[in-house]
């Protein structure tokens, strides 16, 4: 067996050392009746590379990639390119195979990684702060709500009808045992924003309102406002973002004032990965910094003086808090961080904008083309590389019958809200810088072919 | 030579990306277009591929040398497992794909939770979990969620003292009261204190076995009955299942939830602190409640994937969900081609060499580390040492620090609580003899200079990257961003 | 342009500090008629990842993969699964991207690797040293033929009828140059390998004998003979083994008193790749190391004692000796050798030999199969994983035939013989541990349906 | 901690990898089964990659620091090529498959083929050759197929004395006489000379250009006209290539064959030693006698390839084969990726930048170091100096040790000939201004050290993984394979 070096020789040597006659002698304390004798049944025994590889290509060949075939899925998650060099720099065996960087002296690597990550998410962000990552942005987004519930003492989190519903049912599966009030509704197939009905449900027991940005039907709108009346009302405004490459485009939450900035890193360095694993991305106010939940790494010196990166605060974490922790989460998503830091770094500043630009860009062209169509109409009046196209039949068929035909044609507002019969026609298409004009092309002819 | 940060050698003006020309149209941004800096530096391909390969060689990790850390097992991580996980067919599919898109994506999500259901013995298993903490969350929340079904508010769990504490954390974070049992001399639970406590008002105990002394709970089965008679239910911490994988199945034990870290027992990558994964395993009792979404396979051969919407029909009881999509994927499948290659004799004969291993560290050191449930019998896969005997006001932590000094990842430091200084050494199956032999060697010479009261030890590390560094002053006034150096002159002010 | 660092700021400070106004007075050497204004013509300009990366794989794509379908070439080349961690090795950046190690304090990596792959091809060609790797097989049989001149000081190689025709073609590439004289023929489509016949052309004018084994055909057969007749004239036995994998369950040609043994070691850890890089392999005997060609690592100890390894004997190498050297060689295959020795280290003996023998058993149950198809003959009584079958038609068709129906069916001798009638019937088949039993038949059924 | 040796720690007994069961048939290995041991250990998989790991991080490499190696052109090497080389359609294709199978394979070679068809200016280019050196073989075969055409057997080859140490060998290895020309003042070819020595017996000449100096030669076309007029031809070492690419085409300035090291101008990997790739460009003089095989393209688009069988028509005055298959095909892709990403102006940029960056080590350094030829104008890519001015006996080896305590691989040492203590200094063009500062501060450092007459300097390098190592034992009695220590033992006696 290709991974167990001891040699049947080694082992009887060892037993040896140790006084047992048998590997049987070791597993005393487990009771008689509870062994297992012999390998456990219904189970293949022991199989070579090949094998174990072919075994494997065959289950992926029984999905569709999007690479092969026009794709134009986003609602949470987005296909962008990613340089070669990451997938290596995340392979070398010094981040692949590494610990938590509890021993500091000897995990530089990965701490400074994780300090440069945090300045980029905080610069990202526009705000003070950010901590090593999560494990996606949906868990990122309850961590907040429960930031916010310590920060202010108050049980009431107000989410935007635009706010990602995977990321609602997370609040709402976790709230039920919480006893924390959550105030939430289903979007309209409007061009606006909610956030003036937000605004009208901000109120002295309100902990803080939660609003995506762009939101889940791709539209972007200002949340200055949103802050100032979260703020009148001693409460926090929570922006969530689920495209981070937007933000290389359109302004920070941070600089509207945003006091808790969340999201899915996932759109950089990470890939699509069927969902996971994923990084969230948390960000805050410098003054709610001891309230964050999560790894920090912080800078400090060593015993010569010299600049070193530590694991810091942990006297929030559960090793040391055990029930009085801010959170029970004890990894973060240190590949995937790695990941993203190291695409980011190579975007830089001038690469992100024009990434982004270009994701938008190409999204505006798009929207015009399928707008065009009979039967469908433009929803949004602004977005970044995603809007939603309004149908005049439900959506979700037509999804289905056109990935069939090899062609991916966005999230259905019907599989997203299966009990909102208003939202049936709507199809949120997300368009990145690696949807070719032939891939728009194709989709448009063939929603021509089923809108007929 | 230090590596600088990227703020420090990077340029906003610089990028390691070409981009083709973005078509001329008016952007429509709705007025939000992000005009000031954001200062995030660029480097090339080339700065970029060597800062990182620069920062790596500043780490210690598995493919370097033996990473002894109790309680993480740092097993090898095949490279097989990585190649999988990269197929286009798995990589590059996004989980709202149309679900007849994505079958394979479902066998496989499908295959995985037969072999955990298998090797566990328990009847369903929840896949989504992001990490072995998560699983906790996941498994308290089913076992409230089943009380909350027959209409029993109880609001205790009881966590042993020896207990990670993610345990009494989930709790908490569950809405739970946590109560701490206590360990008896020879470091398992007290079941007669534990039969003391359970009450109507007790919700389940969450134990870890093997537990954290690195041994085995031979009352675990009679803790489960009591348990189940006093009306609770039974959440086991899975985290040292390779102790056992093959060998005892956990639903033999009357376990109703167990979280599996497939980067613990099933050789996913660490990656310097995940991501994980963490499934849960259910026994009858708790699988109506089980979370969203999940995996079903027809008659006729077909995958589906039950989510809100279908969940209605024959799932109604299920708590909710806990992520945005399916889980770990990429985890799946490295873990599921780990199980492949293995098979069911191979990881039986993980759990015994990952025993023998750690009880042969055990051995060899007893006679000059302090091993204090050594007498009652063989550990599991970790082998557990108190720093009693240590002169000179050494600690574990400065022999933590020699063996760095060796060319080695310490072992677990203070960990668990229950024990004096505790070192928890876990040395995996993945090791050799020889190599386990060289730790011994390097492990009993700072040993010896412990209980000598060599002063250097002290002040190890002295051949690492970094000497000691000054947590205290990080946590005082934390410094979380880098910022540039004007502005740290300002902030020391 | 992502592979270039420098700013034009970056450009204008560093030529005001070398004292110029423009770059093009760096280039004021080259005659103004021979620069070129702008870019060149014909060329496109540069492009972005996502651009190169689809131009490549439409490349790609348009190449039949050997793994894609039932599979049998070999004749010099062989497919054999590379474990993944071999991949992983090769591309740590600092064995990637490594000069060669003419810096021995800071290169020990690579010479580490070096001694060990030397003392494995030493072990298993059966010979007292190795050296670093030549290009390939082609070149280091060529490379031994000089040699033995160099030691007999007679130019007369005597050639087997079984050499791989390529090797043969190189040999009179370079021998039309340097005056050799070369005794070479076709092979004739027998059982028996040449043997008998090479025993008569060894005379005192020979400076050796050249021997592949298992050859061309596929046939193994004792060479003790021919070197005994070899030496008995002072002439040399020079053994090219272009499987490696072969002397996991043949004996070694050092075994059979060979001086030189050379070979092809793409089997081990490279890959097909269409025929390179590939890696020689080249061993002696020890009187014979000051003679042989390459580079070579040899141990010794660095100024405080401890064990080291370094560049040696590079007093035979062209950048000391210039004109008067053993060779121009000045590259070895480093990379490959690296993938070689990391997979023969990954395989041990115990594995080599179980490889061996899964290789050489899985070819005589596809021989016996092949064999039973009326119109076919299996022309070997004896073989490793290679046979030649005798067809009753010309083979080149079929084989073209197959190759459209996704079906790589071997190598026929027209290819490689184009000139020689007599052999045009023979398809030379190779099996390996990644044909699988259904492959053969799918083969044997399709051959069935072109002979029938 | 020092990596032992796998003959050290491994075992026949032990395997890293696991195959299935050979078929139950008797085995006809003509009965020469391989009885006696082989002695070749196993490792693990963990064992394996550790073991490489380890060994890895002992190595210095343009991943981890600036590569100064005057005439070796250490570049980034860009992953997207690593990538590329990888897919299935280019690594899993068999050399001999039929040529309708392969087609894309061909059209590889042929886009590469006229890429440095288009950047040489030249009409015809030999793609089979494995290496630099191996490619100025094939153009010494063609320059001698060509007079031999003509029924005239030249016997001599004249080369200038900076040359590398590839020409002559190379040249003999082909059975030439090989005569040397001198350099003048400028670290140029004598015209003057060389004009004297041409005659009714020289082949032709084998010049670099530019040249080993780092210097371009001026007179490269009056060159190529003198040996053209005196019945000979020109053979160019092209591996400076990259400081000229795309800002001038040596087929204007007379060449007649030239060869491109893939590994150095077009960025495929060193690999620590190989596999190099040395294509070789023709003038209309030469193309007739280029090697087999070739790829052509017919009129419908079909990708032919011209070997031994198809030559016969219309390419029979070929030299004849040079290796066994098609060439460097890893290397192709690698390098054809790398054009497609820089194109015609990126290329341009390369060589501009190369060049900008050596200039500024040159006129960061002059003052310090002397350089020969700095006075008479701009050097190419690579910046020379002499160890003219140290003290105290050191050297050119001592400051190169030096560099190596600084975190840096030392420039060439020694090279060329003609100047005394040379230092041949080649950034490249992909490193940043920032890096080549560092670059300067480090070796302003120990040239200044060098020039004191730093005893410390003669003991570097004294923070590598080794101290200075002993040569001269290593060649006294050559130890190429690891032998059991009772067999050192008696070797010793």
């Amino acid at each position: 067996m290709r991974y167990l070096p001891l040699t049947p020789n080694d082992r009887q040597d060892m037993l040896a050392t140790i006084g047992a006659s048998s590997i049987d002698e070791l597993f005393v304390d487990v009771p008689e009746e509870a062994r297992l004798d012999g390998p456990i049944r219904d189970l293949p025994m022991h199989a070579g590379e090949m094998a174990v590889e072919a075994h494997m290509k065959k289950l992926a060949r029984n999905n569709s990639a999007a690479g092969d075939m026009p794709f134009f899925l986003g609602a949470g998650a987005y296909r962008h390119h990613v340089p070669a060099s990451v997938d290596h720099i995340i392979q070398r065996g010094e981040f692949l195979t590494a610990y938590t960087p509890y021993q500091p002296e000897i995990a530089q690597g990965t701490l400074q990684t994780l300090f440069e990550f945090q300045t980029q998410v905080a610069r990202l962000f526009g705000v003070d702060v950010a901590n090593a990552s999560m494990y996606d942005g949906s868990t990122a987004c309850w961590e907040a709500i429960v930031m916010a519930r310590r920060i202010t003492k108050r049980g009431k989190a107000v989410l935007s009808s635009g706010l990602h519903p995977h990321y609602v049912s997370v609040a709402k599966t976790m709230a039920r045992f919480t006893k924390d009030q959550l105030v939430s509704e289903a979007p309209t197939l409007d061009a606006a924003t909610d956030g003036a009905d937000l605004l009208d449900q901000i109120d002295d027991d309100t902990s803080c309102v939660v609003v995506q940005y762009p939101d889940i039907l791709g539209r972007v709108s200002d949340m200055s406002a949103l802050a100032e009346k979260a703020h009148s009302h001693k409460a926090l405004l929570i922006a969530v973002v689920t495209e981070p490459v937007a933000l290389g485009a359109i302004k920070a939450p941070g600089q509207m004032d945003a006091d808790i900035v969340v999201g899915e890193g996932q759109s950089l360095g990470v890939g699509l990965q069927f969902g996971g694993p994923y990084v969230g991305l948390f960000g805050c106010k410098q003054k709610y910094v001891r309230q964050m939940p999560g790894r920090l790494c912080g800078e400090t010196v060593d015993a010569e003086g010299k600049r070193g990166f530590v694991l810091t605060l942990s006297t929030r974490e559960q090793h040391i808090r055990r029930e009085k922790a801010t959170s029970n989460i004890c990894t973060n998503s240190g590949l995937c961080a790695l990941a993203f830091t190291a695409h980011m770094t190579l975007l830089g500043e001038k690469g992100l904008r024009e990434l982004a630009m270009l994701n938008h860009k190409k999204a505006v062209v798009a929207a015009d083309r399928l707008a065009k169509i009979n039967g469908i109409s433009l929803l949004n009046e602004s977005f970044f590389n995603e809007f939603t196209l309004v149908l005049d039949k439900d959506a979700r068929p037509i999804v289905r019958k056109l990935a069939d035909q090899k062609i991916l044609a966005g999230v259905s507002l019907g599989r997203l809200y299966p009990d909102e019969n208003d939202l049936a026609h709507g199809l949120v298409v997300a368009v990145t810088e690696t949807t070719s004009d032939e891939d728009v092309e194709t989709l448009a002819l063939a929603l021509e072919g089923e809108l007929a | 030579v230090d590596e600088p940060l990227i703020f420090e050698t990077g340029s906003p003006d610089r990028s390691g990306v070409d981009l083709p020309a973005a078509p001329t149209v008016e952007s429509r941004l709705g007025g939000l277009d992000r005009d000031e800096p954001i200062s995030i530096p660029g480097l090339s391909e080339a700065e970029t591929v060597r800062h990182y390969t620069r920062l790596s060689r500043q780490n210690y990790a598995i493919d370097v040398g033996l990473f002894p850390l109790g309680s993480c097992t740092m097993k090898h991580n095949p490279r097989l497992n990585e190649k999988m996980a990269r197929l286009k067919g798995f990589s590059d599919i996004h989980p709202l794909q149309p679900v007849d898109s994505v079958q394979g994506a479902l066998e496989t999500i499908y295959q995985l939770a037969d072999w955990l259901k298998t090797l566990t013995g328990m009847p369903a298993v929840a896949m989504s979990p992001k990490a072995g903490a998560h699983g906790e969350l996941c498994g308290i929340l089913a076992i409230r969620s089943a009380l909350e079904a027959r209409g029993d508010a109880r609001e205790v769990i009881l966590v042993p003292e020896s207990a990670h504490g993610t345990n009494p954390a989930t709790a908490a974070f569950a809405g739970y009261k946590v109560e701490d049992i206590p360990a008896n001399a020879n470091g398992r639970v007290d079941l007669d204190a534990l039969k003391a406590r359970l009450g109507p008002d007790v919700a389940g105990v969450m134990i870890t076995n093997p537990n954290t002394c690195g041994l085995f709970e031979p009352d675990m089965k009679a803790i489960s009955d009591a348990v189940h008679d006093a009306g609770g239910l039974v959440y086991c911490d899975g985290a040292n299942f390779n102790a056992i994988v093959g060998r005892v199945r956990p639903g033999d034990l009357g376990i109703d939830a167990m979280h599996i870290n497939l980067h613990k027992t099933f050789s996913t990558p660490h990656g310097g602190g995940g991501p994980g994964s963490g499934p849960v395993v259910f026994s009858e009792a708790l699988e109506p409640f089980a979370p969203l979404p999940f995996v079903e396979k027809t008659e006729d051969g077909h995958f589906h994937l039950v989510e809100e919407e279908t969940a209605e029909d024959h799932h109604e009881s299920s708590f909710g969900r806990m992520v945005a999509f399916h889980g770990q994927m990429g985890m799946f499948t490295r873990a599921l081609t780990y199980m492949l290659s293995h098979g069911a004799d191979g990881l039986k004969q993980v759990s015994e060499d990952a025993v023998l291993n750690a009880n042969y560290v055990l051995r060899s050191m007893e006679d000059l580390l302090e091993a204090p449930f050594a007498k009652s019998g063989p550990c599991m896969h970790e082998a557990l040492f108190s720093d009693n005997g240590f002169t000179n006001g050494l600690t574990t932590l400065d022999l933590a620090k020699g063996l760095i000094d060796e060319g080695y990842h310490p072992m677990t430091m203070y960990f668990p609580l229950v024990v004096h200084g505790a070192m928890l050494v876990e040395p995996t199956e993945t090791e050799s003899k020889a190599a386990i032999d060289q730790f011994i060697g390097a492990l009993r010479s700072v040993a010896g200079r412990a209980k000598a009261g060599d002063e250097l030890l002290k002040s190890a590390p002295h051949f690492a990257p970094r000497r000691r560094l000054d947590e205290t002053q990080a946590a005082r006034k934390p410094i979380l961003v880098w910022q540039e150096p004007e502005e740290y002159a300002e902030a020391a002010e």
